[in-house]
């Protein structure tokens, strides 16, 4: 007997995985980050589901937010493109 | 082969741990090596998280006022393991400012972030 | 028990977290003479509390546990304050003493040291930390917290272009060691449901906390997890194949940074490794554990030919002492990997007996590059003229690494390959490549002192000044000291393995000696 | 030819790595299976009945970062402290403010008028961070983001108008640094001075170790001891610490 949440979380978390592979694979280093940023939001969401608000929060705040702005500053002033 | 349908989330993290090993092992480029370590981090939060939740209808680790702690311990998810992910975030952010720090310094220095073409040194 | 003395270890890991932004503090309000003067006098004190707490645990009261917050066990952090990690942590304190002497003149010429003496105080509380603790997931804020400062001080110039090359590399490598032990930290949990790393020897012998419960998955797992910590350690300890980064991070270092990076970051990861294999995954009763133990034997071959053969090949000195460093640990690995209670403590003393000979020679080193200005073997050529002194410690030092009798290192050389003879069993045969090693690692040492004895006298840039002579001088005089008394050593090392290896010793101590009813 | 072999290989490693770590998850319990330590601290840190094992905090996370397991969270405070450091070792000499006029007055008014509100909830997620989620490096990546979107969307000119500098953010760092440290040194003085058994950064008082901070602030909603200063410690440092470095990072490419 699967719960409706397993299934959630289970759909959740393959998407999690397609995204870290694509962002292996892609040659764009921006587009990596925008995914990275789109991986932290599925994961924020995965753990509000999973009743862990106050990490939630802290994922939000650091993990998608100000860590994507840290990597878009650091890129500024690297090459955009991986060779 | 798996003793409940439970497993799964265990699998998919598990999927998702190697690939960010093997981008920080064999990717070339150290912008992708310190994304795939950042990575790296998120799943393994994810699997601390899916160890201490539970089924049912569970309630987040805050006591609601007035309840029984013995009721609040029998049906609240686990918060060691939040704990353990709140700390990890942290020194995550800290490895992500380092290591952003000493890539930016590289890049002045050599004009390009690619392992393969950074040879001053020979392990 | 005296309150001093019960809280002198935590005292000076204290002190090293204020002395992180009192640092930065005077250094932006009053100018580095402010910041030298009260770094030194707080790592004179840490060398105050580290002995006070040696005497303790040796001759007043014994091996005991901290609560930290004034938590037992399960709940909280316990700080074991026993055998095996007191010495370390003394040892830890004076190095640290002696680098900060040391770089009051080596740093003269670079502005804003206010974040070298800050990141240095973080480095130590993080070696005091992983000594201590007795929690799995301290043991990854600690090693995270050592790693970092680390990482940063080898590019501490960062206009020298190699140097952030090193530090980069270096850091890559090192945080991704640290991330794979925490998906191991994340197993461990899933698997025993605690984090203390008595719990987990405890629970694989059969026992139920009253805390946490039993075991929750099956034990046939542990080989895996324990692969992934001997992984992540062996990254940061620097053994075959995970070495590479070695070479370049402690060569590039400023020398006050080497002697440290060399003498006692790579050693205090691999004790660590120790006290988890030893004591958490009750390596030398449990099958699982002793995975790794086979691990650290065929990785510590690996890296003593390997190291010992590249030194052959050098022609920076500090790229040769770092090589040196990989053979070394690789002994150590093999030591600590036979298992038996000989070869533990063979590996201990290897352990402080190398960390004092490995600064001492990295500290020498930067003498010598400042003198010549240059890191070539070569230009070394006629220096003991130049500078006769310090050619004399460099001596001392250099034969003290090749274990010549009686300084210090011969004799735990002398303990491994006892050890390694009575293992029995195909153990005995690991000698012949230990002994190949050796005799590599002294030709290569010895080319390296005929240089400098060779040749004319030489013009140098600048002289040693005397706060540079007398940290090194404190250093050589521990090591022939120590060699001179080989029966209080061996007495050392036999009760730190009798702490490490006496699993249920281990337990009693942290788990059931608080003694106040479980709520 | 080169690349079609590196992938197959990096396949080849993904899938060995993947299988190893799924054979050692085989015997582990499925999801939804909450550990008896945990059920310890639940049932535990808001329980008046036996407060020798109590946190005083509603919120078990709050209680276990800086009560059961404070040592912990002080040492990973140092690791962000060391993240800091890494910005300002290597691009510190560069940051000089430099006030920029042309601001019309309504947008200087309004922006400080979000700046005070998100100020304002910053503060909040701290301090009630004992009864509802949040806690210090919530608050301070909160307050970080309003000093970061005043950097963005206004231009760093704006800042020294708020009073606000490199140097300043530092000191500011170091003042909730020092009020950490000194509450977790604290007890270890009272146990050199008085004798009697107290250790680091212990909260209430244990019928083993008879230190504690008082439990109550004034009025009954607020508690947990030493959490709450202490929380607002953090979050100063971790707000200015992000402040630092974003300032540090995004003033020099200007200027180059």
């Amino acid at each position: 007997m699967i719960e409706m949440i397993e299934l959630i979380i289970d759909l959740l978390l393959a998407f999690c995985v397609v995204l870290t592979a694509a962002i292996v694979y892609t040659k764009d280093l921006l587009l990596a980050i925008v995914l990275s940023g789109a991986e932290g939001v599925l994961v924020a969401t995965v753990f509000y589901l999973l009743l862990a608000p106050d990490i939630a929060l802290v994922q939000v705040a650091a993990g998608v937010g100000i860590s994507t702005a840290f990597f878009i500053v650091g890129l500024r002033k690297i090459g955009r493109r991986e060779e | 082969m798996f003793s409940t349908v439970g497993q799964l989330p265990y699998v998919l993290v598990a999927i998702m741990a190697s690939i960010c090993i093997y981008a920080a092992l064999f990717k070339s480029n150290l912008f992708k090596k310190m994304l795939a370590i950042f990575l790296m981090t998120d799943a393994v939060n994810l699997l601390f998280i899916i160890q201490g939740y539970r089924l049912g209808n569970a309630i987040p680790p805050i006591i609601p006022p007035g309840m029984d702690p013995s009721e609040f311990a029998s049906i609240a998810v686990d918060p060691l393991a939040h704990y353990f992910v709140v700390t990890a975030v942290v020194i995550g952010l800290a490895e992500v400012a380092t290591l952003t720090a000493l890539i930016i310094y590289t890049y002045k220095h050599y004009g390009t972030i690619e392992t393969k073409k950074i040879k001053e040194l020979r392990g | 028990m005296n309150p001093l003395l019960f809280q002198a270890p935590i005292l000076a890991m204290l002190l090293c977290l204020l002395g992180s932004f009192l640092c930065v503090l005077l250094g932006m309000i009053m100018g580095r003479r402010a910041v030298e003067l009260l770094s030194g006098a707080m790592t004179a004190t840490t060398v105050l509390l580290s002995s006070l707490a040696l005497i303790n645990v040796y001759l007043l009261e014994g091996p005991y546990v901290y609560y930290m917050g004034g938590w037992p066990p399960p709940v909280g952090i316990p700080y074991v304050i026993d055998r095996f990690s007191v010495p370390l942590s003394l040892v830890v304190s004076v190095i640290f003493f002696a680098t900060m002497v040391y770089s009051v003149r080596y740093l003269e010429k670079d502005r804003d040291v206010k974040w070298y003496y800050s990141l240095r105080f973080l480095m130590q509380a993080g070696m005091y930390g992983l000594l201590f603790t007795g929690d799995m997931f301290h043991i990854f804020v600690m090693l995270e917290l050592m790693g970092l400062s680390a990482i940063l001080l080898v590019p501490f110039r960062k206009e020298v272009k190699a140097a952030v090359e090193a530090g980069i590399k270096y850091g890559i490598y090192d945080i991704l060691a640290i991330s794979i032990y925490y998906l191991s930290t994340a197993m461990i949990f899933g698997m025993f449901g605690s984090m203390t790393i008595a719990e987990i020897s405890a629970k694989l012998g059969g026992y139920v906390s009253p805390f946490s419960g039993g075991m929750f998955a099956d034990p046939s797992a542990l080989p895996v997890i324990v692969a992934l910590v001997v992984w992540s350690f062996a990254i940061g300890a620097a053994i075959v194949p995970q070495h590479f980064w070695l070479p370049d991070a402690h060569s590039m270092a400023p020398s006050s940074i080497s002697a440290i990076l060399s003498g006692l970051l790579v050693q205090v990861n691999i004790a660590v490794l120790a006290r988890i294999l030893y004591d958490g995954f009750a390596a030398g009763s449990h099958p699982g554990g002793a995975v790794g133990l086979q691990l650290l034997v065929i990785l510590g071959v690996a890296s003593s030919l390997v190291g010992a053969s590249f030194m052959l090949v050098q022609s920076d000195i500090k790229r040769l002492i770092a090589y040196s460093t990989i053979t070394n640990l690789g002994f150590i690995a093999i030591g600590l990997g036979v298992g038996t209670s000989l070869g533990v403590s063979a590996a201990y003393l290897h352990i402080v007996n190398h960390a004092f000979v490995k600064a001492s020679l990295f500290m020498i080193a930067g003498v010598f590059i400042h003198a010549t200005g240059s890191r070539e073997i070569g230009a070394l050529r006629g220096i003991s003229k130049a500078l006769p002194g310090t050619s004399l410690l460099y001596t001392i030092g250099t034969l003290a690494a090749i274990g010549f009798p009686p300084l210090s290192m011969f004799w735990s050389k002398l303990l491994l390959l006892l050890s390694v003879l009575s293992a029995g069993g195909a153990y005995q045969y690991l000698v012949l490549p230990m002994v190949v090693s050796i005799v590599f690692e002294s030709i290569a040492q010895i080319r390296l002192l005929a240089v400098i004895y060779s040749g004319e006298k030489r013009e140098v840039n600048c002289h040693p000044s005397l706060p540079v002579i007398l940290s090194i001088g404190i250093m050589i005089s521990i090591i022939v000291v120590t060699g001179l008394m080989p029966g209080l050593l061996l007495e050392f090392g036999h009760l730190a393995a009798d702490d490490l290896v006496n699993v249920s010793g281990y337990v009693d101590l942290v788990l059931k000696s608080f003694n106040y009813p479980a709520p | 030819m080169k690349d079609w072999r590196a992938s197959i290989l990096g396949v080849f490693f993904i899938v060995l790595m993947s299988s190893i770590l799924t054979y050692a998850f085989l015997g582990y319990p499925g999801i939804g299976f909450v550990r008896p330590l945990g059920e310890f601290y639940l049932f535990n840190t808001y329980n008046f009945e036996n407060q020798s094992w109590w946190s005083a905090s509603p919120n078990a996370v709050t209680g276990l970062l800086w009560d059961y397991r404070g040592y912990d969270t002080l040492y990973e405070t140092m690791v962000f402290y060391v993240g800091i450091a890494a910005v300002a070792m290597f691009f510190e000499g560069h940051a000089k403010l430099r006030k920029t006029g042309g601001m019309t007055v309504i947008v200087r008014s309004s922006a400080r008028l979000i700046f005070v509100f998100i100020i304002t909830s910053a503060f909040a997620i701290t301090i009630f961070s004992i009864k509802t989620p949040g806690g210090g490096f919530q608050g301070g990546s909160i307050m970080a983001i309003a000093y970061i979107a005043i950097i963005v969307s206004l231009s760093r000119g704006f800042l020294p108008e708020m009073d606000l500098d490199v140097e300043k953010a530092h000191l500011a760092k170091i003042a909730g640094l020092a009020l950490i440290a000194g509450l977790t040194i604290v007890p270890v003085v009272y146990s050199l001075a008085s004798g009697s058994a107290a250790y680091a950064l212990q909260n209430l008082p244990k019928a083993w170790a008879p230190f504690g901070y008082p439990t109550f602030l004034g009025f009954a909603s607020l508690s947990g001891g030493l959490i709450i200063p202490i929380q607002l410690g953090e979050m100063i440092h971790v707000g200015m610490g992000f402040t630092i470095m974003f300032l540090l990072l995004t003033l020099k490419d200007k200027e180059d």
